[in-house]
């Protein structure tokens, strides 16, 4: 391709022969400023269009009648989870936490301004950019819960979850390192949340699916799992598809910088990684239940893929490729066995989101030391202790609380109806032939 | 031979299926279908404007049955279907004239 | 996280401490060059995408046997207004205003090409990433008119308005500010467009639906409101997701230039702020409906997020968060009171793009003085009132003309049977049971 | 827009008056080395998406029984493209080349890593960044095969013949130009892939639909086609605008570079260029289905937005606009035709791809000379003739050795009850009243 | 008792529903069918081949009512479904033997 | 006037339809219904868990035709909807009493 290598030919031409690039090196303040930004930006929007792919994931693998509730939870959270952040959760996560256990409890504004004479750039980056960021982070954590207490909890109450999960508990364990709080001081290292987001969501989703209980019909009266297959599997595979691409701004832009070639080359080796470690959960996925169960299962490879995108997130940049890609499938086997393990011990997880989110939360945490000399396994371990009980811990007490007061779950009736009808009185797919009727 | 339709609450098919086949009920064929009766629809809010969903989804059975069922599988319908709410349903019972099974062509009741 | 400080220290260790960027700083022309450039660029893909947004959100929103027409009708819009925007519109609206009410006549074309030997760096950006970035625009304002006019008017007439509107009276009015026109003169400030993208596609849909007349079976004889609810709220959902992933590029790119550090500092809060006005357009549409109805209703949730999102285009700069989330929640407590009151009025619009966008438009418009120092209400309301009249009586003519000639609503008997059997003779979803009935 | 003038202003004026960037431009080399790699990453995602788009196509397009099925190849076939091109293909394609046929056989490794001191800039972009970016293009050329052989081909057998088309077949022939092997000494010019992944895809299609055969029931007893419609439009036509926004990633990174102001030009040209020949596509396919069938067939405008698509993909930077959107319209053109004299010749393409990728695929790669002086007929046409032998006589020797040893075809039986059931266990929407049945 | 099946254009089915309601039936089952008769399918052009589309959709009712009420119902559907084009559907009528209400066990006219 | 309703396998309605409009039969109504018999469901697993799906697809054809076509129609569908498979379906016969044409109102045979 004659094109293809003038263009190639024409860069080489541009940079003098044999330039490097020191890690200190000298580009424009002002430039790498721009970049920066613009890196979170990207990484911005990219993780807020997975607030439409875990709606659809999660749309899709509920049934009929409780599809337009799912859909309405999803873009519900996504905004409260942004409020709240805005209104608490990032100076709680982000304000003079100076390795303790909590910052400073205020409304964030920008530090600086378009209207301002001049910008400082010592922050190396613009501070809505970095806002931007951390908040489409804390929805994410957010979308995990609902996935899991699907198809049986009250509207309010789980918005009131939502909100204290991502008004404190969120807020609260990510000041500990990404705050520079205490776990931070000792050494745990969380690279784009495996632990601080997802087993988070992981936790509080599991906690909820005990204490509200299985839905209706799961469970047969001799203990046997009765399957409850989704509405729509394209719209599960969609919300997958979206799942994976935003995955590349919540690795990718975690490197905070694109400032510098060596951050430049951080980002791009994180987005191969990221993208191979999905890749080899979906390929294990499809081999180990063809071998199990003699039929490819589609929800178990979705999950797969996810299981793979979660097990790097806590470490995307050290891993090789293959690394990775052996990371991923780790992850993916996990899920296939902790699936049907769930169910064994009667806690009904609609999406998978448990063994997704924080069974593989906790395995790529782990993994970190394989790949990364400069972590611990015991400094790893303390963080996902600490954190799973703390983030436990707070999510029972609301849990309860909950329960306890207004109530968490739908009547049987309404379970029965489904919450399209019971709690928004319109249908996800209102004409005829639509059923909510698995026979 | 008879032909028993009945309309049933959706998520009772399931109960009401394992009850059939332990009276010896080995072929069914159901579909979708809405109805009122008692069980009225409801009025729901859309976009501000009141109306009225007239009908309710239920699940519909059409069983072929030898005349010497017919009791067993009323009352069988009867038990597995009930909730005492409004809206169980209700079994119509028909007169079959003829019955053939493409596959053999059995006729009668070798084909039920 | 080890990594996040490293990397952030890093960042700092590169600025030499305290440097500070002025506001005519000094990026070197050529680096701000490709970053113009590249913002169009990436802005102009994110708006490419609400064509997309548009296109589900109204196929969810009209029955089953609507549907396909209404794919037909966005992908179809999207290709006519780029072409006539190409063919007459950019000129139209960009080329010698100077001041008055209309730019030149002539055919589109880049400026410089990547053939010439070098590249004048004045113009600040590459042409051809401008136009690109204005061309999606165009078709925003034309999507707007097909969600209103669904289920009812004839597909090539249709085309005949859009081809009208994307090619004289959106650039015309359009001129009259961006162009540099006599609006602009007078002071009136419409950042991205909630008057002059948004009012405008709401002014023709309401003249459109006002001579086209209601859908068959939507008022009943003693004039109440019959619902007809959409074929598919996870389609509806999905549509509100790409809009709101759409709208980072729509507002955050419209401040044209990432070549400073302030212009990065302005784009940053652009986002933050789009974002945080849908968050409380979907916070305030929840409550409402609850409070109103008794049971939220999630298709004014998705059009409260629209609504927040245009409200803030008009000045997604200068309003703090909170503010922000307030000019969002004012635009979904609009939408939710005058969706009802157009039914009362017997003006039927299929997806509600009358009360968000045309409305919300207005409303965003207006509060422009609240937060922009600069701005005045006088000015504003001038701008409103110029551009509502002028693309009203154009749309009225344009309207009236065809449906005098060719005709602009289908018969009653292929209203009945959908425009997908009737104009495409094929069904959306054609295998069996999915009826087009809602019962 | 006072805030605009302002914005383009202040850019102004930040540039020194006249200011020319000559082609071997003076941008920092770290600067431009970061902004290449940056080109990469968006384009990279951006085309990784596109792999989402061929899913909804496909799914959209097959019947309901075979859905799943068709969302599992998609996902499946983007993970083993990956794993197959780390393992063999890049290296294969593009280390040690050099004019000849084949690459060398290694695992590709990242040549710098962010773990290095410092980074070499002479590549000028990150490794992985590049690698990122060709890897996702390989998914591609597997995505086209998916879509034409769907409904009747075993599930195993499939992922066989991908991984010998993603490992071998595409890096092979991709050597011999973009590796700068003997077609790219010949002149042979293919700026993003017309022929090297459109055409490749679409032969592995041609020849997999051929040995296969056709659907059960797709031609009568008398030879009559009989239409078999796919089950959801509205997935049908998402996958189509997904594509399209892919598009601009996979031709405007293909400029390779985006470190000067004339490669920010390219950029910019290229992605109105993409857009434009899309839109010509959609609307001569809207007019010519209008003008001979008297009803438009939105299935053929969405194969006609693609058509656009793969014909620009050649040569997506000369063309000035009006040529852009004539080259898509002939293309559109090309594929209305081929459509029905496919069916004619009983090849049962099930979504289109071999007129798209294939045929507009030659025709893009033919149409370079008209707007390119730097490429002559004889030399497009050696690398068309070349390659389609190359792909064709490979893929037949894999489909055939497939056939004889463990089969490709499903039974009639499990063809009839659909992919779903038989090759995966579940349903895509498994609640009653979906059925997939016709009728 | 009779069972009366009718098969009527899907439009009409909100002014029937009405209008049987004012005839005193509160029970109704409905179901979404295809069919053809009079009123053929239609052949359409799809990716330039031609098909036929043989069947038009078509909503199907089933009542239940007492003997007495066939008149007064035959009349009320054959009203409200008429448009007098083709396809406006049929009426069938059949002996229904036994009905029984599954909530309460009320046979006969008391069940329906 | 006999009512005949069939349970055939989907794939066969081509057949079935165009087998009927050869013997006369030009009026004819479908829908889409699940069932099972013979031809039991079959266990799958889903998620790591084994469950029974108990229906399976089928197509639910009724006929009202003249007395004196059931044999003819009969032995048609036999035929056109045979495979020789488990599931190949039933048909069933009932008396129909009366049949009206909504457009026209004309009842009896000729309304079919
Ligand atoms: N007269 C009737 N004819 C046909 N179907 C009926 C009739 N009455 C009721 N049904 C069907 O039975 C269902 C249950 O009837 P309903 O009267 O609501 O329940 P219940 O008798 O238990 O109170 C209805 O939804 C409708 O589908
Ligand atoms: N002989 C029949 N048996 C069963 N259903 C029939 C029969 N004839 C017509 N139908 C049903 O009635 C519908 C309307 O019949 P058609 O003959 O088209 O209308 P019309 O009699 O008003 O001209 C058909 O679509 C079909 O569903
Ligand atoms: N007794 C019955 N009552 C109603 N429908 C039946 C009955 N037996 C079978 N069917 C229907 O006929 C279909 C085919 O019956 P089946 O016994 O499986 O086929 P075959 O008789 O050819 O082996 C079933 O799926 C079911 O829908």
């Amino acid at each position: 391709m004659k094109k293809r290598i003038l263009a190639i030919g024409l860069v080489a031409a541009i940079m003098s022969m044999g330039v490097t690039a020191p890690a200190e090196a000298a580009v424009d303040p002002e430039v790498a400023y721009i970049l920066n930004s613009l890196l979170f930006l990207i990484g911005g929007f990219l993780v807020m269009w997975m607030a439409a792919g875990f709606c659809l994931l999660e749309a899709g693998l509920v049934r009929t009648k409780n599809v337009a509730t799912m859909c309405l939870k999803n873009i519900g959270l996504y905004a409260v989870a942004g409020i709240l952040y805005f209104l608490v959760g990032y100076n709680l996560m982000y304000s003079g936490v100076d390795g303790g256990f909590i910052g400073s409890l205020s409304l964030w504004s920008a530090g600086e301004t378009a209207a301002s004479e001049a910008v400082k750039l010592d922050g190396g980056y613009a501070s809505a950019s970095d806002w931007f960021f951390q908040m489409v982070f804390v929805a994410t954590a957010a979308s995990i819960v609902s996935g899991t207490v699907a198809e049986r909890i009250k509207l309010f109450p789980f918005f009131a979850f939502i909100i204290v999960l991502t008004g404190l508990i969120y807020p609260i364990e990510g000041a500990w390192t990404w705050g520079q709080g205490w776990l931070n001081v000792r050494g745990f290292s969380d690279f784009a949340g495996s632990t601080i987001v997802h087993s988070v969501g992981g936790w509080a989703a599991l906690t909820g699916a005990i204490i509200l209980g299985a839905r209706r019909g799961k469970y047969g009266p001799n203990g046997e799992t009765r399957p409850i297959p989704g509405s729509s599997l394209t719209f599960a595979t969609l919300g997958t598809f979206i799942l994976w691409l935003g995955w590349f701004g919540f690795n990718g832009a975690s490197q905070l910088a694109l400032g510098s070639a060596i951050d430049a080359v951080a980002v791009s080796q994180i987005f191969a990684n990221t993208n191979m470690a999905a890749a080899g959960g979906v390929v294990m996925a499809m081999c180990l239940t063809k071998f199990l169960y003699k039929k490819v299962d589609l929800t178990m490879v979705l999950n797969g893929a996810l299981a793979g995108l979660v097990s790097i997130t806590a470490e995307p940049l050290t891993p090789t490729i293959g690394q990775a890609i052996l990371i991923g499938a780790v992850g993916a086997t996990l899920v296939v066995f902790v699936v049907p393990l769930l169910d064994k011990l009667h806690i009904d997880d609609v999406v998978g989101a448990i063994p997704v989110h924080l069974v593989c939360g906790i395995w790529g945490t782990m993994a970190v030391p394989l790949t990364n000399d400069g972590t611990s396994f015991a400094a790893q371990a303390l963080g996902v202790v600490s954190i799973g009980a703390f983030v436990s811990a707070a999510s029972i007490i609301v849990w309860l609380t909950l329960k306890y007061t207004v109530g968490i779950r739908v009547s049987a009736e309404d379970e029965d109806r489904g919450g399209d009808l019971s709690e928004l009185g319109m249908e996800a797919y209102p004409e005829f032939g639509h059923g909510s009727q698995k026979i | 031979m008879k032909m028993i339709t009945a309309i049933i609450k959706p998520f009772k098919l399931d109960d009401v299926r394992l009850a059939l086949n332990d009276v010896g009920v080995n072929g069914l064929t159901v579909s979708e279908v809405k109805g009122y009766g008692r069980q009225k629809g409801h009025s729901e809010i859309y976009r501000g404007a009141e109306y009225e969903v007239a009908f309710v989804p239920k699940i519909r059975l059409e069983l072929a049955i030898r005349d010497d069922m017919v009791e067993a599988v009323r009352e069988t319908l009867r038990q597995a279907a009930h909730t005492g709410e409004f809206g169980d349903g209700k079994i119509f019972e028909f007169d079959l004239e003829q019955a053939l099974r493409i596959r053999t062509g059995e006729m009668g009741d070798e084909a039920l």
